[in-house]
C-alpha cells in the first residue's frame, strides 16, 4: 500500500492492539465452546468495545475509520486467531450500511445471500414498509446475528440493502466443517420499514459476492500464515529418527512449497486493497478469491502431513485453521465459479488482449 | 531395472461365486438399513455388522476350519473385501483382526492362543488393536521404549502405545514391545505380544480426532501381565513380523477405496448427461480407479502364490493414497459443494464433509508417504 | 497372463533375442540418423529376418503366431529401445489384414486412419476396383512404408481394410516431437483393386483408434521403463555435495513418485493383453490409454529434473524416450479424449454401476 | 512466521510512459516481420533484434549515462522486461548483459570495464555468457575446480566450463573461478571474472540441447589471460556476489513468462465462447500468471527501495517454474493438439511443440528446485 508512514505506523499499533485481543480472548477453550455451537460473548464483547466492528465505517459516521488495507490486515489477523465469531461479516455489513446511508447498528452483523444461486426480492411498498420474499442459505451466524444485511431486488428490478434484525426470518440451523454457522434464513413475509432499505452502493454491482470472496481471501490468507506457523513450530521440534524432522529433506521440501502457497495468497490478498473502490474490483477479487483457494487447499494438505497423526487430533489446535481453510475455500464461491468467470472474460477479448487485462489497464 | 510386472489375474470360478454371496449379504444390509453408504467406511466400527457378516462367513476365509476359518483361497478374501469396500460396508470393527492381526496369529501363534481367538474373531465378535506406535517414535518403530519384561509364565509390560485405533472397545491389541536392551541392531531384541485389554495394569486414555470422534487412543501399562503363550513367535523376531504385516497391508484395495463413495455421490449427483468438464474428470478418476484396482488384483494373485512383491505394494500405497487424496479434491472442482456434516439429504454434501475431514488420515496410515518412498527407493537400488 | 510354463519359457527366449537384435541395431548413430529422417535399413532388414512384423499372424497364415501377450511384450521391448520403424504399426496391420483374410506383405505397413477427426470413403466398384476418397493426417511413416492398412466406409456405411501400396496417396511430410514421421496422406482419387479390400474384423467397430490406443500405451509402458532406468543410472553415478545424488532424500522420492506411475502404465498396458479380443476392450484401451499417457508425461518430467542439465543435451540419450513420450500420449487420442469417452459412459450408468464396470462384469 | 509481505506496487507515470514507448517499438517490430511471437522468448538469439532494441534505448536502463545507460528506474526497467516477455520478442542476445552481467559491472566492475563494456551492451551490441557451472559441480558452485594464478598485470585461468548458453557467440563471459586453493571455508577463495571470448587460450565446443539446437557449450581455458581490471570486485569475494546474482535473478518476470505465449495462443485456438472446462482452466492459468505477476511486482518495488527479499525471491522463481511447467501440461488437455515443429499455419501446435522440448529447462536455470526449496527453508528457519 501507498500510505503516508505516520498512518503506517498507527496501523502497526492498532494491529498489534488486535493481536493481542485477540490472543487474550481466543483461546482454546473458547474456540472448543465456539465449536459446540457456544457463542464467544466475551471475546465480542471486547472487539465490540476495541471499536473493531466499525473498522471500516468513517469516523464522521461514527466508525474507526481505517482505510481498506488495515482493515484488511485486521481481517486477515482475526482469520490467523481463527476468531470463531463473524467479524469480518460484521465490518464490511456496516460499511456498506453507513456507505448507503445508514447509521451503524451494535452487535454482529451478517450478510445475505452468500451464493450465487440465492435471490431475494422486495415487495412494492404498503403501509411504509415492505416485504421480502425468498431464502437465503449458508447465512454465516444467520440465526445468532444481531442483524443481518440484506441485499434484493425492489419490482424495478434496483438493487437494494436491507438492514433485518435477527430474528425476524425462520432459520434452519446448518454448520460449515469448522462448526461455523451458516443457518439457512427463510425471508419470506419478511416486513422490513422503509428506514431500513436503501439503495445499495452501485460498486456492488448488484450482488455481495465479489465483496464476500475478497474477505474470505483476507481471512483464507490469515489462517494459511497460522498453518504455517504451527508447521514450522512442529517440524523443529518433533525428532524422529533421532532429529528434527525440520532436518529432512522432504519436510524442508514441502513447507518450501507451502511458503510458496502462501507467497501466493498473500500477494492475491494484497492485490484486493489497492483494487478497492476500482472498476477492477470483482475481477481481482475472481483472481484472488480462486487463487487463494487453491493455495488453502494445498496448505492444509501439506500442513497436516507435516503433522502426521498429531495434526490428527482435537487436541492439537492446526484443525481450528484448516477446517476453516477447507470452508471459506468454498463459500462466496469456490475456486471454478470465478475461474470459469475469469476464463470467459479472457477468452471473449482474444489472447492478444490478455497481458493488458493482467497490467490492469483492460479494466480501467 | 526389472520391469514391474502387474499380471493379469483371472479369478478362479469360486471368488465369483463368493462375489455374488457377498453382493447378496450386502444388499441385505442395505435393504435393513444397516448402513447408508455415504457415510460409512471400512474404519466404521459396527459390532452388529461385523457379527452378521462373521455369521455369513465373511471373516477368516483363509484360515483352518480347525480355527474356525472357511479354508478359502486368499482371492476369495480379497473379492470379499473389495465388495466391502465398494459397498461403503461399516467393517470397522473386525477388519484389523481379519486383515492383519488374525492372519498374523495363525502364522506365528501358540496353538492355545489360536483356538481361543481365531474363532471368535471369524464369528465377528473379536476385535483387536494395533499397537506399535508410540509418542516419542511414531515412523520410527524400532524407537520403541515399550517393555516386557520375562517373568515366571509370561511378560511383564510396562510402558505406553499411542494412535491405537478403537482401544476403547477391542478386545486385544498386538502390541510391539522390547524385550532385551537397545543394542547395535537397531532392530534386534522386539516382540509382539498378543495383550488381551480386559487385564489389569491397562489404562486407555481417548484422542479425539479433528472431526472430534474417537477413533484413536493412547494405552498405558502398568505392570501388565501377558502369559508365555501370547507371545507371537520367536522372542526378539518381532521387528521381521511387522514389518512382513506392514507389507502385506499395503496392497490391500482398502489402500485405494476408503472414499470411492465419494466418486458414486459424485456421478449421481452429475447425472447421465455430463458437460465436457465433468466427463473428462469423472474419466480420469475412474481410470486411475480401474488401473489401482489391477494392481491390487495382481498382488494379491501373488501373494497367492506366495511371492512377497514388497515394493510393488508399497508402490499400490503410494499411487493409491495419492489418488484418495485427489479424489475429493476433483469432486468438488466439478460440482459446487459447501460440505456440511448437517447437510441431510444431500449425500454428496454429507459425503464430501465426512471425507474431507478423514483424508489428513490417509497418508498417515500404513505407513507415511515418507516411509513408503524410502522403501521404494531402496527396491530401486537408490539407498 | 495365464499361460502354460512352457509357452512362457519360449517367450521369454524371443525376447531375448528380440532385445539383442534390437540393442546391436538400434545404436546411437542409428537414432539420430533416424531423427534426421533416414530410414534405418539394417535394423529394419533384422527385424523382418526375425520375422517380428508377422509376430501376430497365425502360423497358419505363414506368420509367427506369438500370443496377444508375448507381441505387447515385443512391442514393449521395441519401445524400451526407442526403435525408429514403424514396427507396432506393421505388426498390427499384418495382424488385422490376415484376420481380414488377407495375405500378409513384406517390408513396414502403415495404419489409417489415426484419429477421430479423419474419415475416409470408399467409392462404389468400377472396372473391378473402387476409389478411396479423404485424406488422413498424422500417418506413421505415411510416405516411407511399403503399404498402409486403410480402414474406409464403403457406399453402405460398412467398414473395409483396404491395403493400399506407399506412395500411392499424395504425402505431405510433418514430423512429432520425436522426429517421427506423421505425414498427411491425401487419398482421393487412389484406386484399390477389389482383391486389396476386405470386411474389416467386427471386433473393430469401425475404427483404428482403440487398437492404436492400445500400441501407444505398450510403447509408453516400454519407454517409461527406459526413462526411469536412465534416471536410476544418472542418480546413482553422478555426484553433487560430496555424495551421490542417489542419496538425497528429494531425488529418491522423485524416482519412487515415477515408479508408481512407471508401475500403473505397466498395469494399464497389462491390462490390454487379457482384455484383447473380448467385448470390454475399446473401454479397456481407454482406460489404459488416459493412464498410461498421464504417466508418460510426468516420467518425462521427473527424469528431465533428475539429469538436470545433462538430460537436456542431444548427447544424452534419455531425449529419444522422452520425446517418444510426449508424442505418443497426443496420438490415437490424448488422455482427455479417451477420459471424456468413459465419464460418459460411466455417468450414464450412475454411480452404482460404476463397481462392476470396474470389476469388467458390465462390460461383459 | 514474518508472513510475507507483496505490497502494491504503485507504478510511477514514467514507467507508464515508458511502457507505451516499449509496445510501440514492439508493434513496430512485429509489423515489419522482425519475430513471430509464437516461436520466439526471451532465449531466442537475435542480433538484429538487440541492435534496434539498444537503439531505441531499451538496454541499460538503470545505468548511469556516463556508461551508455539511461538513469532510469528499477520500475522502469521491469516495465521494459515484461513488455518483451509478453510480446515473445526475441531478447536472448541482450538478455543477460542487460538483467546480470551489466549491472555487475556497474556495481562491481573497474573504471575501464565499466568504460569499455556498458556503454556498448546498452548500444545492443555486446552480449555475455555465464560462466559458473563446471563438469563436476552443477548446482554445487563451491565445488569450482577451474583456477586463476596471479601473474603480472593480470590473472592465468585453466579449467573449463559447462552449460554457458550462447559461449559461441557471446563477447564475454563472467567466469567464476578459484583464486587461492580450497579451504574449510568452501565458499572462499572464488573470484569473478570478465573474460573477453576473443582471448588467446579459450576453446568453445558446442553442447546441442534436446530439440538440437547450439544453445550450451562447454568452454576450455588454457592460460588464458585476463588483466587486472577485469576482476570483479575484491579477489575471494565471488561467492557472494554470484549468490547476490542469483537472487536478482530470480524473481523476475522471466521466471514465469517463457511460455506464455502458449497461453495466448490457447484463447485464441479456443476463441470466445470456451466450454465450461476450458474457461475453468484457462481462467485459473490466468488467476496464476496475475498472482505471480503481482509478487514479482512487489518485488520489483523491494528492490528499488534498496531491499533484498532473497527469500521471497525464491518464491517466485519456485511458484513462477511450477507454473511455466503446468501451462503446457493444461493446455494440451484443453485443445487435442499434436504438437510438431513442421505445423505451420497452426500457431497452437508449434507453440506446444517449441515449449514442450524446452520445459525441461524451467527447472534447471536460475536454481534447480532443490536448491531453491533448501533456500525457502533457510528463510523458513528449518535449516
Amino acid at each position: 500500500m501507498s500510505m503516508p508512514h505516520a498512518a503506517h505506523e498507527m496501523s502497526a499499533i492498532m494491529l498489534d492492539q488486535a493481536d493481542r485481543l485477540f490472543q487474550q480472548f481466543i483461546t482454546k477453550d473458547a474456540l472448543s465452546a465456539a465449536d459446540r455451537g457456544i457463542w464467544p460473548d466475551a471475546l465480542w464483547a471486547a472487539v465490540e468495545e476495541a471499536g473493531l466492528p466499525l473498522a471500516l465505517v468513517p469516523e464522521e459516521a461514527g466508525g474507526v475509520g481505517l482505510g481498506v488495507g488495515d482493515a484488511a490486515l485486521l481481517i486477515r489477523r482475526s482469520a490467523y486467531h481463527t476468531a470463531p465469531v463473524p467479524l469480518a461479516e460484521t465490518i464490511l455489513a456496516n460499511a456498506l450500511w453507513a456507505e448507503a446511508g445508514g447509521a451503524p447498528v451494535a452487535g454482529p452483523v451478517t450478510l445475505a445471500p452468500t451464493n450465487a444461486r440465492d435471490t431475494l426480492t422486495l415487495a412494492p411498498a404498503a403501509d411504509g414498509r415492505r416485504t421480502l420474499a425468498g431464502a437465503a442459505h449458508r447465512v454465516p451466524w444467520g440465526a445468532q446475528a444481531g442483524h443481518a444485511l440484506v441485499l434484493a431486488r425492489d419490482e424495478a428490478g434496483a438493487a437494494r440493502l436491507c438492514l433485518v434484525p435477527g430474528g425476524a426470518a425462520a432459520s434452519t440451523a446448518l454448520r460449515n466443517l469448522a462448526n461455523e454457522p451458516r443457518d439457512t434464513l427463510a425471508f419470506d413475509g419478511v416486513a422490513v420499514p422503509e428506514a431500513m432499505i436503501r439503495p445499495a452502493p452501485d460498486r456492488l454491482a448488484g450482488s455481495l459476492m465479489a465483496q464476500g470472496a475478497a474477505l474470505r481471501t483476507q481471512q483464507m490468507a490469515g489462517a494459511m500464515e497460522r498453518c504455517l506457523d504451527y508447521a514450522l513450530l512442529y517440524a523443529n521440534e518433533r525428532v524422529q529418527f533421532g532429529r528434527p524432522i525440520a532436518k529432512f529433506q522432504a519436510i524442508q521440501h514441502m513447507l518450501a512449497i507451502a511458503a510458496g502457497h502462501l507467497a501466493a495468497a498473500t500477494a492475491a490478498a494484497d492485490s484486493l486493497i489497492e483494487a478497492a473502490g476500482t472498476p477492477g474490483f470483482a475481477f481481482a477479487a475472481a483472481i484472488a478469491k480462486s487463487r487463494a483457494g487453491e493455495a488453502a487447499g494445498q496448505m492444509a494438505a501439506i500442513c497436516h502431513q507435516v503433522h502426521a497423526a498429531m495434526g490428527f487430533t482435537r487436541e492439537h489446535p492446526l484443525h481450528f485453521a484448516t477446517r476453516r481453510l477447507w470452508s471459506w475455500r468454498d463459500e462466496f464461491g469456490a475456486e471454478a465459479f470465478w475461474q470459469a468467470q475469469i476464463g470467459r472474460l479472457v477468452c471473449a477479448n482474444g489472447g492478444e488482449a490478455l497481458w493488458t487485462t493482467i497490467t490492469g489497464e483492460a479494466a480501467e | 531395472m526389472r520391469a514391474f510386472r502387474f499380471e493379469a489375474l483371472r479369478l478362479p470360478p469360486e471368488a465369483a461365486a463368493m462375489r455374488a454371496k457377498v453382493r447378496e449379504f450386502l444388499r441385505t444390509e442395505r435393504a435393513r438399513g444397516g448402513y447408508a453408504s455415504h457415510r460409512t467406511s471400512w474404519s466404521t466400527f459396527d459390532p452388529e455388522f461385523s457379527r452378521r457378516a462373521g455369521a455369513a462367513g465373511f471373516i477368516g476365509l483363509t484360515w483352518s476350519p480347525d480355527y474356525g476359518g472357511h479354508g478359502r483361497s486368499n482371492l476369495e478374501r480379497f473379492v470379499v473385501n473389495e465388495e466391502m469396500l465398494a459397498a461403503g460396508a461399516p467393517a470397522g470393527a473386525h477388519w484389523i483382526a481379519d486383515r492383519q492381526s488374525g492372519p498374523q496369529i495363525a502364522k506365528h501363534g501358540s496353538e492355545r492362543a489360536k483356538r481361543l481367538i481365531l474363532p471368535r474373531i471369524a464369528a465377528g465378535e473379536c476385535y483387536f488393536g494395533i499397537g506399535m506406535s508410540e509418542p516419542d517414535s511414531g515412523s520410527d518403530l524400532a524407537a520403541v521404549r515399550t517393555r516386557a519384561d520375562k517373568v515366571e509364565g509370561g511378560w511383564v509390560i510396562n510402558g505406553a502405545k499411542i494412535w491405537t485405533s478403537n482401544a476403547h472397545r477391542v478386545h486385544y491389541i498386538i502390541a510391539l514391545v522390547r524385550t532385551s536392551p537397545p543394542s547395535a541392531d537397531r532392530h534386534a531384541g522386539l516382540s509382539q505380544l498378543i495383550v488381551d485389554m480386559g487385564s489389569p495394569g491397562i489404562e486407555v486414555r481417548p484422542i479425539l480426532n479433528l472431526a472430534g470422534a474417537h477413533e484413536f487412543n493412547e494405552v498405558f501399562f502398568k505392570d501388565c501381565f501377558v502369559p508365555d503363550d501370547m507371545l507371537l513367535g520367536e522372542p526378539g523376531a518381532g521387528w521381521n513380523s511387522v514389518t512382513g504385516e506392514l507389507a502385506y497391508e499395503r496392497s490391500g484395495p482398502d489402500r485405494f477405496m476408503s472414499d470411492i463413495r465419494v466418486l458414486v455421490e459424485l456421478i449421481d449427483h452429475v447425472g447421465g448427461e455430463p458437460d465436457e468438464r465433468q466427463a473428462v474428470e469423472i474419466g480420469r478418476l475412474v481410470a486411475h480407479f480401474a488401473t489401482l484396482r489391477r494392481m491390487s488384483t495382481s498382488i494379491a494373485g501373488l501373494l497367492e502364490r506366495g511371492e512377497s512383491p514388497v515394493t510393488e505394494a508399497a508402490l499400490v500405497k503410494d499411487v493409491g493414497t495419492a489418488f484418495e487424496r485427489e479424489l475429493p479434491e476433483v469432486a468438488r472442482r466439478l460440482v459446487p459443494v459447501e460440505p456440511s456434516p448437517d447437510d441431510q439429504g444431500n449425500l454428496f454434501s454429507e459425503a464430501m464433509a465426512h471425507v474431507t475431514l478423514q483424508a489428513p488420515s490417509f497418508t498417515i496410515r500404513g505407513g507415511t508417504p515418507e516411509i513408503l518412498r524410502g522403501m521404494i527407493a531402496r527396491g530401486l537400488g537408490l539407498r
